[in-house]
């Protein structure tokens, strides 16, 4: 897509092959399935927290995780479950913990907004609007103190764009020329808030400017754009190079949180949005290309379906957390019962 | 929390719940003086009217120079608000969440709250901050903190946090008209319960607390969302015989002393419970004047109830474990009764 | 100077003529003979406050306020008494409240980081980097509701523009189109960081790309550019049209506070930076120019060298303030003495 | 303050002041665990190594990439000890003053202190934040506020307050090591005032309070610069033959109850005395916690005195008046005493 004044277009389009495309498609569909179960369980009244849906945002994080490592990070936020299932985070642990079990990643304290799985680079989960990019930095500063190649992807929303913590999270790496990526998922709406009626600039990529780091406006429902400038981006952090700012547009179907009416959006805008569905296109595109077959991609869906069941049927069988985790984790040591209460 | 509790029918007399409360203070309040101003994220009807609706309708029928909608910003939030306060304006700044007063706490602690101070009275800041809290719908971690004990710390600013919609209807119409900088806590559920309000429901006082419920065994003093707990707590007590006092303190800074003080000692026992975290918490500075005014007429020490040391967790399980539940205060206060 | 690759270079630069230049001129020789007074009182022990010298950047307030009516505003930082001077604040309640006398502007409450002046427009003096920019939106917002054409001006260092404050407060001007100019003093230090480690861009004003609003970067030492620069922006301001960046570069000659022994720069940097004085250069040219004659101007200085003379002996006979005022100014109703302590 | 104070000779038994102690302290840490990073603003030595040379030294030691001086921006300073602590590193974060701390408290309160506990235990955060703050040098409103208040009512962030030069090394040599942020503040006078420091003075633990001085009719509790004051009252109630058990707190949260509850009760009395306002001080959790665990057992109310609830004023008479000077607090130790 269109890239900022400053920033020529990108020279060496990196492209998916066959294999990644469909590595792209498979964490796409997982995300998918993931999150229509997870609708469907609060419906049922199986989940009571608050959800903050990102169908429809599928293929930015996962055109971006084919390219990650186990051990490259990701600092990602409230919506931010299919940032981390793009991740290939188990999805027994996950469920466990939307379920607030004591098998849950965090044990049922942290809950869907701060899921947390080092083991798969999901390091950090925040519902603080812009929070997640001066943490990132600091485990690009590791990165490079332990001489590894290791990236980390700092995950946020447009409207994140105008907060503090953007300014001073990009400026701070771009002078010590980290290698964080920061990806931010532009689908158009701050809770209910218009993009322009928040934002003073046209495309936040030429925020980037201001920051001496590249920036890059990409098309968020096309695999193939986003893969291409992620590729650009991460090389450029593993080379020491520094960080770089992609903004990925896109629109989030399921309104700001579980219940959402759209009030401040017209049914036009929506149907439009929808119909750019990255879904549906990218399986069409797969099996005109020939990269796979509609019977293929069902099964995986079938794979799919069966691992989010079973994730699920998991969650629910586990047990609750004992009161005395209240006393636990608030620091490394325990505290003892007695001072519970001080 | 549904949105949808403002378009409840409002009747002439009686019932509303804390948000139409709110909404009908700050109507009054625009429609009587034109430098009343509101801004936050969210906050006019093109974007929703507030995520849960407290200024619906504002925007239009104000207009959307004086009911603004934001960036997530929330330093420029408060700043916006400061400066317009002090150019003559009466600003209604929302903080979303009250977590998020994180983020502006410059703007707060040393712009707002000080600059009266600092120019040696030259600089007004007669302005409002909104924020919503509160723990009971596992919003976890980061949405559900109590910071009153931080602003009434800070000096130069007031800090309010009504229980009943009567509460938020006369303590907003005071606030507004405030000469200083006052935050306003909307403690969860208070919002969405319905309750009797007068209709021509006035002004109430800044620093008046509320004898909720005479009493003479032992004085218990809450606020905010707490109150539904202590009230639950209360007709236990009733039944079994102890005779409580209960004190709304509305205003937590400055706190009403003077009403506090003379019902524990009458009471000759006192016990504070709130949400925030009882370690360090706004509890202590009842207690500590308490022992230091009524040294020696006092029959059991000060009793505090409020959150353990930890962040609000996540599990229903655990939520319920970390707020102060009924039988807790039920058992404190009959310890502090049978102890002289 | 050179302006940003978004913004055009200014089109139709306004230029002082002979009368404004001279009043420029006046506002500037104020500032620096109230400088070296302040210096050499509290070399003299006279005053014992922290002192944060602005010699070297009288051009950029000058040429500034000599655009701005009385009834604009200013918010300005703890390097901000050269900004006062320049918008004629009276020197008697200045020095007052420098010595911490009741009859200072602040009662002796707030002292030379915190000034206030209201009749002339400096409404907030601030110690907290980035935090005057928030607060001037402000009051750009109450002159558009009252319908003046009033403008504000928020001035602040080149360190300020990587704070999160700068960021937001840009951002919201532009949105709400505020009648607020932005002035950084860009004098290539923050404390003791050089510029360009603490700042990824190579120009603050290219910042005003990511914020939709003109910028440009002038050479705050010559009093023409930064008033052309400057009335583009304040004309921009009161017709409506929002707010401008202009980043005006120049040189702190003292170092950041009294006592700063410059260990951080070199000799040399220092040396050149001092050869391009804006006074004595302004000074020749106004000579050369024929606007005056030296005889005029050092009659100038002569009345000025007064007024900062009656200021100090003024502020040194007042009283100072009674222990009651930590009562009174906490709210418009003085805490009575039985509660002083809680 | 003068700023070569690191340079006064440092002989091989005794005195060194508190900033020459902290520098010790981070020499050794640094030497001894590569894994011991620095920031902030000007904290190298091409930028000065600090504001008033407490980092002196060390970038040329150890290199720019772990003592990184920073832009101004707290948040980013914040941010990034976060996620280097977590990344395996122990990251000692300067925010130069404890006023700036407000542009940094999300990242503080809603990030490090919490991360622990709502991953479940997965995220450590072993980080030191230092902050410098204090009155006494006409840096008026924004320069020298306590904010210890805020941070002890956090929970999962341990907050230091050393007087002494051996403290400061001891205490942080703990802090470096702890597995959880701590937030230590460097106390005006503290800095700058030499002591004598034992040679190899290792580490001290965190959260034990120090007898300063054995007696027997009166315990006063301070910490930081305020115990120079509360020395200088000391020498005074000695004189006038009142018996003073004097104790320095140095961890403020969490406290060393069982130290300072035994204390009152073998004197009867308690008298806790900071800089911080006395208003929702810290002061008031432990006259809190004394009048409940000591009830009937004491024979005076638990005393205390901090600042009045203003900002901090600039003149320097007004400066004086803020700050509790000797004879307030010997007129309040007596007056407790004369009480029973
Ligand atoms: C500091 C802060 N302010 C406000 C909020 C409330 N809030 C939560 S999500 C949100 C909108 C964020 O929009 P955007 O960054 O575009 O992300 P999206 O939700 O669209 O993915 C807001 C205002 C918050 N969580 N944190
Ligand atoms: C939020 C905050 N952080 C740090 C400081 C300490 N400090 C005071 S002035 C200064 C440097 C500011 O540099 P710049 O913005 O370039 O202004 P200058 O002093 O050069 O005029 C710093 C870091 C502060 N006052 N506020
Ligand atoms: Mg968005
Ligand atoms: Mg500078």
């Amino acid at each position: 897509m269109s890239e900022t004044s400053e920033n020529r277009a990108l020279e060496n389009r990196a492209v998916p092959d066959a294999k990644t495309q469909l590595d792209i498609y498979r964490r796409m569909i997982r995300i998918e399935r993931n999150d229509d179960a997870t609708r469907s369980q609060i419906r049922r009244g199986r989940i009571t927290a608050p959800y903050y849906s990102a169908r429809g945002q599928e293929c930015i994080p996962s055109a971006i995780s084919v390219l990650l490592n186990n051990d490259d990070k990701i600092c990602t936020i409230y919506r931010g479950i299919h940032d981390m299932v793009a991740k290939d985070m188990p999805l027994r642990p996950l469920w466990a913990e939307i379920c607030g079990r004591v098998d849950g990643t965090c044990k049922g304290k942290g809950g869907p907004m701060h899921l947390t799985h080092p083991e798969t680079g999901v390091m950090v989960t925040t519902g603080i609007v812009g929070s997640s990019m001066p943490i990132a930095n600091g485990f690009g500063w590791a990165a490079l103190l332990d001489g590894t190649k290791q990236v980390t992807v700092a995950y946020f929303g447009d409207g994140a764009s105008n907060i503090g913590a953007f300014h001073e999270a990009l400026n701070l790496a771009s002078v010590w020329k980290l290698p964080v990526i920061f990806v931010c998922q532009n689908n158009g709406f701050a809770e209910h808030t218009r993009y322009e009626n928040g934002t003073a600039v046209d495309q936040i990529s030429k925020r980037a400017i201001g920051y001496g780091m590249p920036g890059y406006t990409v098309d968020g429902n096309d695999p193939v754009d986003v893969y291409a400038h992620a590729h650009a981006a991460i090389e450029r952090a593993r080379a020491g190079e520094g960080p770089t700012l992609l903004e990925c547009k896109t629109f989030r179907f399921m309104g700001h949180v579980f219940g959402d009416n759209d009030a401040y959006m017209t049914k036009e805008e929506k149907a439009a949005a929808m119909a750019d569905d990255p879904l549906p296109k990218f399986r069409q595109k797969l099996i005109d290309d020939g990269v796979t077959t509609a019977e293929e991609l069902d099964a995986l869906t079938g794979r799919i379906e069966a691992e989010v069941n079973d994730a699920i049927e998991f969650a629910m069988a586990c047990e609750y957390p004992s009161d005395d985790e209240l006393r636990r984790d608030v620091f490394a040591e325990e505290i003892p019962a007695k001072e519970y209460m001080a | 929390m549904s949105t949808d509790t403002l378009d409840a029918p409002v009747v002439e007399t009686v019932k509303m719940n804390g948000l139409q409360a709110i909404n009908a203070a700050l109507m009054e309040a625009m429609e009587a003086d034109p430098k009343v101003l509101v801004l936050g994220e969210d906050i006019a009807d093109n974007e929703g009217g507030g995520v849960v609706g407290v200024t619906r309708g504002l925007s239009t029928k104000f207009g959307t120079m004086r009911v603004r909608s934001t960036p997530i910003s929330e330093q420029a939030i408060i700043g916006a608000a400061i400066g317009a306060a002090m150019g003559g304006y009466k600003p209604v700044a929302e903080i979303m969440l009250m977590n998020f007063t994180t983020v502006a706490m410059d703007m707060i602690v040393n712009h707002a709250a000080k600059l009266r101070f600092m120019s040696g009275g030259q600089s007004q800041v007669p302005m409002v901050i909104r924020t919503l809290t509160g723990a009971g719908n596992q919003t976890a971690g980061q949405h559900a903190d109590f910071y009153e004990a931080w602003f009434c710390h800070t000096a130069g600013i007031k800090v309010v946090i009504p229980w009943t919609p009567a509460d938020f209807k006369g303590l907003y119409l005071s606030a507004i008209q405030d000469p200083d900088p006052v935050i306003i806590v909307e403690s969860g559920k208070t919002l969405f319960v319905p309750m009797d309000v007068p209709v021509n429901q006035g002004p109430i006082p800044l620093g008046k607390a509320n004898v909720v419920a005479p009493g003479s065994d032992i004085t218990i003093v809450s606020y905010g969302q707490m109150m539904f707990t202590v009230m639950q707590a209360y007709e236990e007590l009733t039944k079994a015989g102890v005779s409580v006092e209960v004190i709304d303190l509305r205003t937590i800074s400055p706190w009403d002393k003077e009403t506090v003080l003379a019902s524990a000692e009458k009471t000759g026992r006192l016990l504070v419970v709130h949400e925030a975290g009882r370690n360090f918490g706004p509890g202590a500075e009842i207690a500590a004047t308490a022992q230091e005014a009524l040294f020696g007429k006092l029959k059991a020490p000060v009793g505090r109830l409020g959150a353990p040391y930890c962040s609000v967790p996540f599990a229903k399980k655990l939520e319920d474990a970390f707020l102060v539940q009924p039988p807790e205060i039920i058992a404190e206060a009959q310890r502090l009764v049978a102890m002289g």
